[in-house]
């Protein structure tokens, strides 16, 4: 379930993105997309009953059924990759604002 | 013996030094063209006759060459009018802007030629083939509009990439890029698409109809040295294509057999006679003399092209033949203008006029020219147009032979114009005292021109020769000659007989011209006008508009195939607005959109 | 049908709902506010996905941090916009 | 319309995607994944250039991979180059904030929100908690979930509460930077040390100890307490680029 | 001497260089001197990081694909930072990591690590773009590669999902011995062509392309439409030689797109009425062209292509944003006549745009001619159709611009074109020439890039 709703959240990123003029909400979008993204990785890694891929004092041995923890692994990284994005899109927000006076794509008088 | 590959290098190395001389001093480098040409076509010349070219490559990667009467046949005639050209460079130089390049690239697309007819291998044919388009492009512009160089360069690129896609689809054949070999696999349906390619280009290059937009434009705005190369020479390229297409590849096309020819052929030849009918109504209707000539190049390809589709001896001589008188004639009279334009700045016929008086040289040069252009005896002209005549009639072609009689009367009336309007007539006022006849070293190359024009009319026989050794490696029948006389399918030509009795005539002429001379030279001024003495120099002598009747039945119709290839831009152009305001815009959401589609349509297809 | 299988329902028809409130909310400031909900909410998917490493970095950068950046964002423009 | 249309196709293309995966049948169903079947499988064995037997927690000894979280193991060992790629992101981005917001400018933000006492007092008491925190989750990354990332993000937040408690506070840029330049080169540089002593970029050439022991990963916990500092002084440096603005 | 430095100095100088910033253009210099002299000591081989072999681990490969493609990147990247290091003192640390994030994009045999090079030098990129002023189009541009790389990462994860494996070459080994039918990787391996599609300015995906390279300055100018151009293309032709299998529906959109960018980027560019959007419209066409040529399992011509053509691009950028630079705009109209006062540049964006008509002489020529034999010889007519006309097209809009260039009687603009340009332009133009003659090399080594074997990077 959770992963249909991840694809329907990447949809929904793309949605946002295809129909809103405004910059802020562009990010936003951007930022759904990429939650959307990083719950469909990790789901892809679910097992049914599995453990948290880390060895403790209960879960002591590998022979007990952990989740797949490659996707988590990746999905931190993509975490910080969006991170990175999100920062930079909103500093050029910030010049767009400084520029134009304004978030909305209508109403900057750019060719 | 001689190396053509030591030619070629000579021609290359010569180019850059005429670069680097042209540097110092930009009459150098335009020296430089005239020993470096001459030297080519003499040696080529000189050792291709006596059967000494040598094929070994020891330098060059890749190019192979090979020694055909063909190749011969159109690499010395094409350099010669390079070599004769080229003595008209040293006076034009300084008038451009990149005088270096000129002298550069003159010479490098003469290499070119040496390239392009020695080689047996496709792709270097085809590589000198670009070589040549590429570097005569550049010189275009040094004349007076960079329209004709785009226009230049757009039709020769469809010829060259047409006959590029020809062949691979013969290397797919043959398996290799060899000429003889790839011309001889070809068969079934890839023979009809080849053979289509390869008129595409013979026609793209030699400026039949429907491709010919480029050629006054070209001819038209080049700079004046440079049209009789054009026309005279780098036209004839696509004659030489043209060869390959009708005479080696026999597509196993549907034969008319009343006419004994098969459809393809006859399609070519019903292009031709378009051509030459379009070529000369055109040409008729033209103010400025070298566009005029451009159009009667026109006119001409189509008479070659025609000859070439009979796939008959008489024709295919008739063909090769008329490539060389109209190569000479043609040079002689864009020289004649040329020397006409250097010495009064403009071409164009309703601003010139008594020119004879200044320059009788060069208006005589400009009359043996014409009367050659036009089929007149005794130039050579008329031996061609008579071989290709017969030819024609032969075949029983009867809507052809009124198209070739046709262009031959309106060749008259077209070349008769610019004699009237440029060198007859009144003289005009602001060239008074300052005209001039052009220098020696300019009428050097047209009193040579006109001396071949003669000499083909008059002794056909010692090029014909020749030409019949190139239709017998064609795999034909050679015409049969006598000493001075051809063998037609129904008569036999005597040209030396014709020159005389029309020397005889002419000498006549001449006696009751003396004898009876009633006029006498009055100066402009000496006259009077309705009662009135004329006290200005104003224009009393309009020879301008000669043909406006005829001119007026198909005024609106000239324009048809312009307007074509430029809606053609347009839709081009309109298609790629199109696509920028759909895929454009400084807005992410187009590619999102596309995307989605994108994925969309996979996913739909997979589930299907 | 398990009590964690109604949660991942639940979780997922908040989180649709509040993607699409976040794109389509009238104000700004909703819509980031909406958009931080969001990421909390998808902390508990990681969860329940026995990924407490991502939940917890989720939890911090994606929830915490970048609202703040948009917050800050729109405080700097909000301020201007009323100089204007 | 064209709103609701766009969501009509986004959505449909959704539908498609869902279909289509259900379809496949190389994709396993949610929750039916078999790790075994997947490189992870010698993550957990960890047995990509060694035959350990069973790994168990609190005994297993000098694993080729010391962590006792797996996905610890596979960010900062198995896959450090991601990391590495993925520190650089950060680093890049944060320049690029600076550089786009920090051209000239002296003086904080002003906005219409003055801290209170509580606040003010709070953040500072605070402070110091979630700054160790931050430090703690880092050196821990190994252990519990957490790590450099998550701690490094901590150690900004606390800077942040810096910021929230004290309207015209200034963090030390140059500090930040100096941290910056100096953990980021001291990651390459334990990875040049792998290089040279192990042969291989990054390779761990420490022992690494008992399964679940704090020093137990060679260099892990340093790789990610040096994430955490570089980390913590990027984010914070973006912090401090979105809240200042030009002006003295 | 490991390839590993290639990716790691340049960080590492990275890191240093916001402490001195004094130094950092020269840092930034010497470093991207360094990668191209480093080349020359490498030994090709697969580099293992951390001692995890693949594919566990990550691993480099270093093959005789990514030396030339290595070689190409860092060359044109050191031209264009020697011509703009000291106007662009500012973005040399970003410029030092964009260089380690593009090795680390072609050397990397692993997908995810892929992405995260990928990211590296798109914020690397889009960084540099602000310095064109236009931060619409830089939003624009960050908004289209960020969802590019998304969709790219969620295919490589649907991938992941089925097969287990992050590694190139271990995927490709497992998808062929799956078993399964094709049709199941369709879909990943579209939304991964479509990631790169952006990056690499496929035409419906490429929106950004415009905004930036139409009004890029000399350094964006050259540094994206020739660097990462030249990256991205080499990257998406090891993708399509080694991992991608297209067939069925796929196949057909994906010749769809390429046959359309080609078509309508030329389209477009014959429409333009200015300088750099004929150059950026061509370079999507050429673009699209180089992928269609890996697409087609020509691999070694597709890289000299796509060398050619970036190669090209150089001189024509550098050469049209220098100018554009003083005079304000780019219209045809304000550059006409250009080049008759700087005749040493005129020549080199002569030889560029011949090189890119693919005319005689030039290298771009030879690998024109090659091309056109391949696909005969695979029995595809209608490519070499579609490539033949759009050639005309192609040489009419570049011989129209160049004629413009070159004259115009009076009123010429007044343009400084400084040494180390010309210097650059005219080596780069040389080359064009030089290989365009001597053919040897350049159809051996097009043939030693088809035939190799790549080097075995994992141990399945």
């Amino acid at each position: 379930m959770l992963q249909y709703a991840a694809i329907v959240l990447i949809m929904l990123g793309l949605y946002g993105i295809l129909t809103k003029r405004n910059v802020i909400k562009i990010i936003v979008s951007l930022n759904i997309l990429e939650i959307g993204l990083n719950l469909f990785i990790v789901s892809v890694g679910f097992v049914d009953g599995g453990l948290a891929p880390i060895f403790t004092s209960q879960n002591a041995t590998n022979d007990l059924n952990f989740v797949d923890p490659l996707p988590q692994a990746l999905v931190l990284t993509a975490i910080v990759i969006g991170v990175g994005t999100t920062a930079l899109g909103l500093a050029i927000a910030k010049t767009i604002y400084a520029k134009y006076g304004t978030f909305n794509l209508d109403e900057m008088g750019e060719k | 013996m001689a190396s053509i590959e030591l030619l070629l290098i000579i021609a290359l190395a010569s180019g850059f030094l005429a670069y680097l001389l042209g540097r110092v001093n930009r009459v150098y480098g335009a020296i430089v063209t005239i020993v470096s040409s001459m030297f080519v076509f003499s040696s080529l010349a000189y050792f291709g006759f006596t059967d000494s070219l040598d094929t070994t490559v020891s330098i060059l990667p890749y190019v192979t060459f090979q020694v055909t009467y063909l190749g011969m046949f159109f690499a010395v005639m094409i350099t010669f009018i390079y070599a004769m050209v080229s003595f008209f460079n040293p006076m034009f130089i300084k008038d451009y802007k990149y005088p270096g390049a000129y002298s550069m690239l003159y010479i490098l697309s003469m290499a070119g030629v040496i390239g392009v007819f020695f080689t047996d291998n496709f792709m270097v044919m085809f590589f000198f083939f670009e070589f040549i388009v590429w570097t005569s492009m550049f010189l275009i512009p040094l004349g007076h509009s960079r329209k004709a160089a785009v226009s230049y360069y757009a039709f020769s690129a469809v010829g060259s990439f047409a006959l590029l896609f020809a062949i691979f689809m013969m290397r797919e054949a043959a398996g290799s890029f060899g000429i003889n070999a790839g011309l001889a696999a070809i068969s079934g349906t890839n023979a009809i698409v080849v053979f289509i390619l390869l008129i595409v280009s013979a026609f793209a290059k030699l400026g039949a109809f429907p491709l010919h937009t480029w050629l006054p434009i070209a001819h038209g705005n080049a700079p004046h040295p440079f049209s009789p190369v054009l026309s005279g020479a780098l036209v004839k390229l696509g004659a030489f294509v043209a060869v390959m297409a009708l005479i080696k590849i026999t597509p196993n096309s549907y034969v008319i057999v009343a006419l004994d020819l098969p459809l393809a052929q006859y399609l070519v030849a019903i292009f031709a006679g378009l051509s030459i009918v379009f070529g000369t109504l055109m040409a008729i209707r033209q103010d400025d003399a070298k566009k005029l000539l451009a159009y009667s190049s026109m006119s001409h390809g189509g008479y070659i092209l025609l000859a070439f589709s009979l796939g008959s001896s008489i024709g295919l001589s008739g063909g090769f033949y008329h490539i060389v008188t109209h190569a000479l004639a043609t040079g002689a009279a864009f020289l004649a203008i040329a020397a006409v334009g250097r010495q009064t700045g403009t071409t164009k016929m309703s601003e010139l006029g008594g020119v004879i008086q200044k320059m009788p040289v060069t208006y005589v040069v400009y009359l043996i020219a014409i009367i050659s252009m036009a089929g007149i005896p005794p130039m050579g002209g008329f031996i061609s147009k008579w071989l290709i005549f017969q030819a024609v009639i032969d075949k029983g072609l009867i809507l052809l032979a009124a198209a070739v009689f046709f262009g031959s009367i309106g060749s008259f009336l077209y070349v008769f114009r610019p004699l009237a309007a440029l060198f007859l007539g009144q003289e005009k006022p602001q060239f008074k005292g300052i005209l001039k006849e052009a220098p020696v070293i300019m009428l050097i190359p047209m009193i040579v021109l006109s001396g071949m024009n003669l000499v083909t009319g008059i002794f056909p026989n010692i090029f014909l020769q020749f030409i019949n050794k190139v239709i017998v490696e064609l795999g034909m029948a050679p015409v049969v000659l006598g000493t001075y006389t051809i063998q037609g399918t129904n008569g036999i030509l005597d040209p030396l007989q014709i020159t005389i009795a029309f020397g005889i005539g002419v000498v006549i002429a001449f006696i009751i011209f003396i004898l009876l001379k009633k006029s006498k030279q009055v100066g402009l001024m000496d006259t009077y006008t309705a009662g009135n003495f004329i006290y200005s120099e104003e224009l009393m002598h309009y020879s301008v508009d000669f043909y406006a009747p005829i001119e007026r039945l198909y005024e609106k119709h000239t324009t048809h195939v312009q307007d074509m290839y430029k809606s053609l831009e347009n839709k081009v152009k309109e298609f790629g607005n199109v696509v920028k305001y759909f895929f454009f815009t400084n807005k992410p959401e187009i590619t999102v959109f596309w995307i989605l589609i994108i994925i969309g349509a996979l996913l739909w297809g997979d589930l299907l | 049908m398990t009590v964690i299988n109604i949660i991942e329902i639940v979780i997922s028809i908040l989180v649709i709902l509040l993607a699409f409130l976040a794109i389509n909310s009238k104000t700004l400031i909703k819509s980031v506010m909406f958009l931080s909900g969001l990421s909390m909410l998808s902390v508990l998917g990681f969860v329940l996905m026995k990924a407490p490493d991502v939940a917890v970095t989720e939890a911090v950068i994606g929830s915490g941090l970048v609202t703040a950046l948009f917050v800050y964002t729109l405080l700097a423009v909000g301020k201007r916009g009323k100089k204007a | 319309m064209k709103n609701f249309l766009a969501l009509a196709l986004s959505l449909f293309i959704g539908f498609l995607i869902i279909m289509s995966l259900r379809n496949n049948v190389a994709f396993p169903e949610y929750g039916t994944v078999n790790v075994a079947s997947r490189v992870s499988q010698a993550y957990l064995d960890r047995d990509v250039t060694e035959n350990p037997g069973t790994v168990i927690f609190g005994e297993s000894v000098n694993l080729e991979s010391g962590p006792a979280n797996t996905v610890t193991a596979i960010v900062a060992d198995y896959r450090s180059f991601d990391t590495l790629g993925e520190v650089t992101v950060l680093f890049v981005s944060s320049l690029g904030v600076a550089l786009l917001l920090g051209t000239k400018k002296q003086k904080r933000l002003e906005v219409d929100f003055h801290p209170n006492f509580m606040l003010r007092v709070g953040s500072r008491a605070l402070f110091g908690i979630i700054l160790m925190t931050g430090i703690y989750v880092a050196i821990h990354g190994h252990l519990t979930p957490g790590g450099g990332f998550p701690g490094g993000a901590m150690i900004a937040s606390s800077m942040l509460l810096l910021y929230l408690a004290n309207d015209s506070f200034r963090a030390k840029i140059k500090g930040f930077k100096i941290l910056e330049s100096a953990a980021g080169s001291a990651y390459i540089l334990i990875g040049l040390i792998g290089l040279l002593v192990g042969g291989y970029f990054l390779q761990n050439v420490l022992d690494n100890g008992t399964l679940g022991s704090l020093f137990s990963a060679g260099f892990i916990p340093i790789i990610y307490v040096l994430i955490g500092l570089k980390v913590g002084s990027e984010i914070s440096g973006v912090i401090d680029n979105f809240l200042t603005e030009e002006g003295v | 001497m490991s390839a590993i430095l290639l990716i790691v100095i340049p960080l590492l100088a990275a890191f240093l260089s916001i402490l001195v910033k004094k130094y950092s253009a020269n840092i930034l210099l010497v470093v991207s001197f360094a990668s191209v002299v480093l080349l020359n000591y490498i030994p090709l081989e697969v580099i293992t990081i951390g001692g995890f072999a693949a594919p566990y681990g990550i691993n480099l490969i270093l093959d005789q694909y990514s030396l030339i493609a290595l070689y190409a990147v860092n060359v044109l990247f050191f031209l264009v930072v020697a011509i703009n290091c000291a106007k662009f003192k500012k973005l040399s640390s970003i410029l030092l990591v964009a260089l380690a994030g593009l090795n680390g994009m072609i050397l990397t045999g692993d997908l995810f690590n892929l992405f995260v090079f990928m990211e590296v030098s798109g914020i690397a990129a889009y960084l540099m773009t602000t310095t064109n002023q236009k931060p619409l189009a830089t939003f624009n541009y960050l908004v289209q590669g960020t969802v590019g790389s998304s969709l790219y990462l969620l295919g490589l994860i649907l991938l992941y999902a089925m097969f287990g494996t992050l590694n190139m070459q271990d995927m490709a080994f497992q998808i062929s011995s799956s078993g399964y039918h094709i049709a199941v990787t369709a879909f990943p391996f579209l939304l991964m062509f479509i990631g790169f599609g952006v990056e690499a300015k496929l035409l419906p995906f490429n929106s950004w392309v415009q905004g930036i390279l139409g009004s890029s300055n000399r350094l964006t100018g050259p540094m994206i439409a020739s660097v990462y151009a030249a990256a991205i293309g080499f990257v998406l032709g090891r993708l399509l030689t080694e991992l991608f299998v297209f067939e069925g529906t796929l196949l057909l959109i994906v010749t769809a797109i390429l046959g359309f960018s080609i078509v309508a980027g030329e389209a477009m560019a014959f429409g333009a009425k200015k300088v750099r959007e004929i150059l950026l419209f061509s370079s999507i066409a050429q673009a699209a062209l180089v992928a269609l040529v890996f697409l087609s399992g020509f691999t070694g011509l597709a890289a000299l292509l796509l060398i050619a053509n970036t190669a090209g691009k150089l001189i024509l950028f550098l050469i049209t944003n220098t100018a554009t630079d003083q005079l304000g705009n780019d219209d045809i109209s304000t550059l006409q006549g250009l080049f008759v006062n700087n005749k040493v540049v005129g020549v080199s964006f002569t030889v560029a745009v011949l090189n890119v008509l693919g005319l005689p002489m030039f290298f771009g020529f030879v690998l024109k001619m090659n091309i056109l034999l391949e696909f005969f010889q695979t029995d595809h007519l209608l490519w070499p159709a579609v490539i033949l006309i759009v050639s005309v097209v192609e040489g009419i809009y570049f011989i129209r611009l160049l004629l413009k260039l070159w004259f115009k009687e009076s009123d010429l603009p007044q343009v400084e074109f400084e040494f180390t340009l010309k210097y650059v332009v005219v080596v780069v133009a040389a080359l064009l020439i030089l290989f365009g003659v001597y053919t040897a090399p350049v159809e051996q080594a097009a043939d030693d890039l088809t035939a190799i074997q790549y080097i075995e990077g994992g141990n399945l």
